[in-house]
């Protein structure tokens, strides 16, 4: 017992954090993922690898379910911080650290109501956890899609959907992708109909390749790193193809207002705005883009310099070093000839079929492919890297609020958000990833009842 | 003369590698930090090493209806083959294991993290890391055969395939200089094996750790390990294969061995941090249309050279 | 020595054969065909290194069978996919038509 | 050693291939497979086939792989989390093959088997080499042809798609229709 105490207490010097973020928590967010950088601890990509969770701003009821699965599926030992304000981040981060270094109890998480679900798994599967008392009874709940099966937290489809109950349909497809039974002439065989292990069987579609694959239904977020707040796409893949794409909402609250866009909002209400503020901001807005694209790209070293760059820019105080590493940073990401080769053609959107769906502005300054739109960021950001110190007041026709300016009542990321599914359809995963990042969609200037998009 | 040592050696080899593999976790995190404009500091050094306690205190993951007897046995592979490699590398004047196919036992043992992620993606009956697992079968359809083509150049141009003897024969030119593509896709090879890198795509951020996603505690720290410890017996054996073995002036044989691999191993990790994720699906092509050819060329050149001299140009 | 290579060679024939008979999957036949091959494997082996070292006959044999195999098995996937993808079966009883 | 290897091998050599016939995930199956083959090829190796034996391993471990991703393809129930079993004439199967096996059986004990002649080459790859490419050459042409010929067939029978299909009916069309875009810009 002794040497365990030991080693959670050497493991805790430098804990793994899973920044959950919320829609409404981007300030959070950004102040945690600095705190992190500095502070030199990793940021983890799943609840596998985190000892800490932090959930970013406040769940709505949309997202709560899907941070409790994360939560669920974090391993012992381990803390969990709920951060609203981003000058709480430094000291929960202590905190959480405090608390497993002295190996605290363990306490159980909360099973809400719409988990009843786990509960023909944890009957089809209970050996499993033989000898293991961990004090995670949810533990294989959930997150054993990452996070992108807690998705299923925010939309429970109980007999709804594909007859599929929301929950499980990342793991019984998962590996149950041979055949579908149905339809097949079995007289010969001597099998058991029933449900392996409490989960659904994969149907079988038409594909590609002419093979008739099966199905699979992933909700993809809305906790993904890298990953826009709060949005879900519910697909349905064969193979890593994907069939259908169907993009939702998770947990926006109505009109909290977008934290990028804040600059904008305030000159409009007449408060004083200097223009480098707004300039910063916006090139802030455009460095978190690149850097979740570049990190989705697996452009890691870009990435963290991006992030960095993210951060001088948000912070106050004159720096004339900002404006030439902001240009170094994009003129080195903008000509990466292996980042043009490997996202060339990928997610077009072409900008007459923009207009054509009546997309104007936002759509089609989002024209091109995923290259032309990253490169786009790029440019943005060394046309402005000189006016960052800029003090003279905010012109709002001069300089658009970084997705664009609103069109007519919608919001520039509706408008990304509609165009989703369309662009998705046929991609294979990771070229999903990419135009999903490529696009990066701020939710929070999204109010919620506008906010769906399909495709077909 | 390069000699077999004694049966204990064995176990010195995954010492000897892990020590290898730390120096490069290390320089790892240090290029990381100066990526993410942070001070660099010995305990910036020191920081990966903790991962070790960490992950050995942490909870193992169970997830439902999986294969676990599969997932533990896939994980397990990965740092299994990578000392199995390194068991054929001579350092120095000794060798572990001195076999007369070192070159193709180093191939297939390699291999076996074909099967072993694969496994390791099968298992946890997730989607992420499943689409991590095939992902490391189409990269390595893609990448195994240049590869081949690569040892067999360096083979060829010592007419044999003990390791020992490849580093013997390049007595006044290294491998390196008059087989340059081979080395290039070797070091490519090395990447795409201990799938770091560019070659990171099965355990992509995308998949938000890919074949990972769902691993923790002790299995975690295995796959990690596992993973240097491949990066680390591809360095070692890119040595003797195309820099010389243990040869060079005033040091003992086993300094420059010592040297000789340190500095791959820190052209490995620097060269990880240069580019981004190169996905299987554009790589395969251009693997199967331009590399192959390449190498094919350049075991070819070799051969000719050798049939017309009997050895080095 | 050799009997005992040699009885190992028979049973994972048999345990193959058995596989290939009984099996309804093509792609389950082809393991059992597999197996049986592994068997001639280590039989070749073991008659190389018990009764003819010298000669080279013995590993020739391997080389041909590990090649046997690797076109077995592209044909036989290669065929499962075109008959799968016309037909929608992957069970040698309901290809069964195509013996007319 | 021989000896000793051969005990610890071969009994998982037998009982791995008998395996892959008893698991019900395919996925098990197919690595149960690859074991049988591991094994046969370590005992290859103590049987002074270096070569051939590090050879087996290095090519089954790549062919089950690839064999494990058609088995899921095309299999139903590929994890084996339903109960059930796929056999026909399991009961004749297994009356043939213990025949089998036990005239095989018969005939390894009761043949006299010739004394070893002559002793193993240094190098036992190198005599490969030599006769593959010297007295063999004709074996060595002929494998190679086939599996050239097998590469054509392979691909012909398993992609559905022509070269009409890709670049159009004058096959002027430039870059082709794929599902996916490939890495050299084509």
């Amino acid at each position: 017992m002794g040497l365990t105490r030991l080693l959670v207490r050497a493991g805790a010097a430098r804990p793994h954090v899973l920044v959950a973020a919320v829609p409404g928590g981007t300030a959070v967010r950004l102040a945690a993922e600095e705190q992190l950088r500095r502070r030199g601890w990793p940021a983890a990509l799943t609840p596998a690898d985190a000892d800490v969770l932090l959930v970013a701003g406040v769940p709505a009821p949309g997202i709560a379910g899907a941070v409790e699965a994360a939560w669920a599926a974090v391993p012992a030992p381990r803390a969990r911080a709920q951060v609203t304000s981003a000058g709480e981040v430094s000291a929960a981060l202590d905190a959480a650290r405090a608390e497993l270094a002295a190996g605290a109890p363990q306490h159980l998480p909360a099973m809400s109501g719409g988990h009843d679900a786990h509960e023909v798994i944890r009957g089809g599967h209970g050996g499993g956890m033989g000898g293991m008392d961990m004090g995670m009874p949810a533990a294989h709940g959930s997150g054993a899609v990452g996070d992108g099966d807690t998705g299923h937290g925010v939309h429970e489809m109980a007999g709804g959907h594909d007859a599929m109950s929301g929950g499980h349909e990342g793991h019984g497809t998962g590996d149950t992708s041979g055949h579908d039974m149905a339809g097949m002439d079995m007289g010969h065989m001597d099998m058991d109909m029933g449900t392996p292990a409490g989960l659904p069987m994969a149907r079988r579609g038409e594909d590609r390749d002419g093979l008739t694959l099966d199905r699979l239904h992933v909700p993809l977020g809305p906790l993904l790193p890298d990953w826009p707040a709060g949005l879900v796409i519910r697909l349905t893949m064969q193979g890593d193809v994907i069939q259908h794409a169907e993009a939702e909402t998770a947990g926006v609250a109505a009109d909290t207002g977008s934290f990028w866009t804040e600059p904008w909002r305030h000159a409009a209400a007449g408060e004083p705005v200097t223009t480098g503020a707004a300039v910063r901001r916006r090139s802030a807005a455009h460095l978190d883009s690149l850097a979740r694209f570049l990190s989705v790209a697996g452009w890691d070293s870009a990435a963290a310099a991006a992030r960095a760059l993210r951060d001088d820019a948000l912070g106050s105080g004159p720096s004339p070093r900002l404006g030439p590493a902001v240009r170094r940073l994009a003129r080195r990401v903008g000509r990466s000839r292996v980042l043009a080769w490997s996202t060339h053609g990928m997610g077009t959107l072409l900008p007459g079929e923009a207009a054509a769906t009546g997309m104007s502005a936002a759509a089609l300054s989002a024209g091109g492919d995923v290259t032309a739109r990253y490169r786009r960021w790029c440019r943005e950001l060394s046309d402005v890297a000189a006016v960052f110190d800029d003090a003279s007041p905010l012109d709002p026709a001069v300089l658009a609020p970084p997705r664009g300016r609103p069109d007519g009542t919608r919001a520039p990321s509706a408008v990304l958000l509609a165009a989703l599914p369309r662009l998705l359809e046929g991609a294979e995963f990771a070229a999903a990833r990419l135009i999903v990042a490529s696009l990066d969609p701020d939710l929070d200037e999204v109010s919620p009842a506008a906010g769906a998009g399909h495709g077909h | 003369m390069v000699t077999s040592a004694p049966l204990w050696s064995v176990l010195v080899v995954p010492a000897l590698l892990a020590g290898f593999a730390t120096v490069a976790v290390a320089a790892d995190g240090l290029l990381a930090a100066r990526a993410a404009h942070r001070r660099v500091s010995p305990a910036v050094l020191a920081a990966p090493l903790a991962e070790v306690p960490r992950l050995l205190a942490a909870q193992r993951r169970v997830t439902p209806a999986a294969d676990t007897l599969l997932w533990r046995l896939g994980l397990a592979a990965v740092p299994v083959a990578g000392v199995l490699a390194a068991v054929v590398i001579p350092f120095g004047q000794l060798t572990a294991s001195r076999m007369s196919v070192g070159v193709v036992w180093f191939n297939a043992m390699e291999v076996l993290t074909w099967a072993g992620l694969w496994m390791a993606g099968w298992g946890p009956n997730a989607v992420l890391p499943l689409i991590g697992g095939y992902r490391f079968v189409a990269q390595g359809l893609a990448y195994e055969l240049p590869l081949m083509f690569a040892l067999i150049s360096a083979a060829a141009g010592a007419q044999s395939l003990d390791v020992a003897d490849i580093a013997g024969a390049q007595g006044h030119l290294w491998f390196a200089v008059w087989m340059p593509a081979a080395f290039a896709v070797y070091l490519a090879g090395v990447h795409a094996f201990s799938f770091l890198g560019p070659f990171g795509y099965p355990a992509g951020r995308d998949l938000a750790g890919g074949v990972a996603a769902e691993v923790s505690g002790p299995d975690r720290l295995m796959l990690e390990a596992g993973r240097w410890l491949l990066l680390t017996a591809g360095a070692g054996m890119a040595v003797p294969l195309f820099l010389g073995g243990g040869a060079g002036p005033l040091m003992p044989a086993w300094a420059w061995s010592a040297v000789k691999t340190l500095a791959v191993v820190l052209a490995l990790v620097w060269g990880r941090r240069r580019l981004p994720v190169i996905r299987a699906d554009r790589y395969a092509e251009l693997a199967w249309v331009v590399l192959i050819p390449v190498a094919i060329a350049q075991a070819l050149a070799v051969a000719l050279v050798v049939l017309t001299t009997g050895g080095t140009p | 020595m050799l009997q005992l290579f040699l009885l190992l060679a028979a049973g994972l024939f048999s345990i193959g054969l058995y596989g290939a008979l009984s099996q309804q999957s093509i792609v389950m036949i082809m393991m059992g065909l597999e197996l049986m091959l592994n068997g001639v494997i280590v039989a070749a082996g073991a008659f190389w290194h018990y009764l003819a070292p010298a000669s080279s006959a013995g590993q020739v044999i391997v080389v041909a069978v590990v090649v046997a195999m690797a076109v077995e098995m592209a044909m036989g996937f290669a065929v499962v996919t075109a008959i799968f993808r016309a037909r929608d079966v992957d069970m040698a009883d309901m290809a069964s038509d195509l013996k007319r | 050693m021989t000896t000793a290897v051969f005990w610890v091998l071969a009994p998982l050599a037998a009982a791995s291939g008998f395996m892959v016939f008893r698991f019900g995930s395919m996925a098990r199956a197919t690595i149960a497979l690859l074991v049988s083959f591991l094994a046969s090829g370590g005992l290859l190796i103590v049987l002074g086939l270096a070569y051939l034996g590090t050879v087996v391993i290095l090519m089954m471990v790549m062919e089950m792989v690839i064999m494990a991703v058609f088995m899921i393809a095309y299999m139903m129930n590929p994890a084996g989390l339903m109960p059930m079993a796929m056999f026909h004439n399991k009961r004749a199967s297994l009356a043939i093959s213990l025949t089998v096996f036990a005239l095989l059986a018969a005939g390894i004990f009761v043949t006299r088997w010739p004394r070893r002649a002559g002793t193993a080459p240094r190098d036992p790859t190198f005599r490969l080499g030599e006769a593959l490419m010297g007295p063999q050459m004709l074996t060595m042409v002929t494998l190679g042809v086939t599996l050239l010929a097998t590469m054509v067939g392979a691909v012909v029978l398993a992609t559905h798609r022509g070269r009409y299909d890709r670049f159009g009916d004058d096959l002027k069309r430039r870059p082709p229709t794929d599902p996916a875009r490939g890495g050299v810009g084509r």
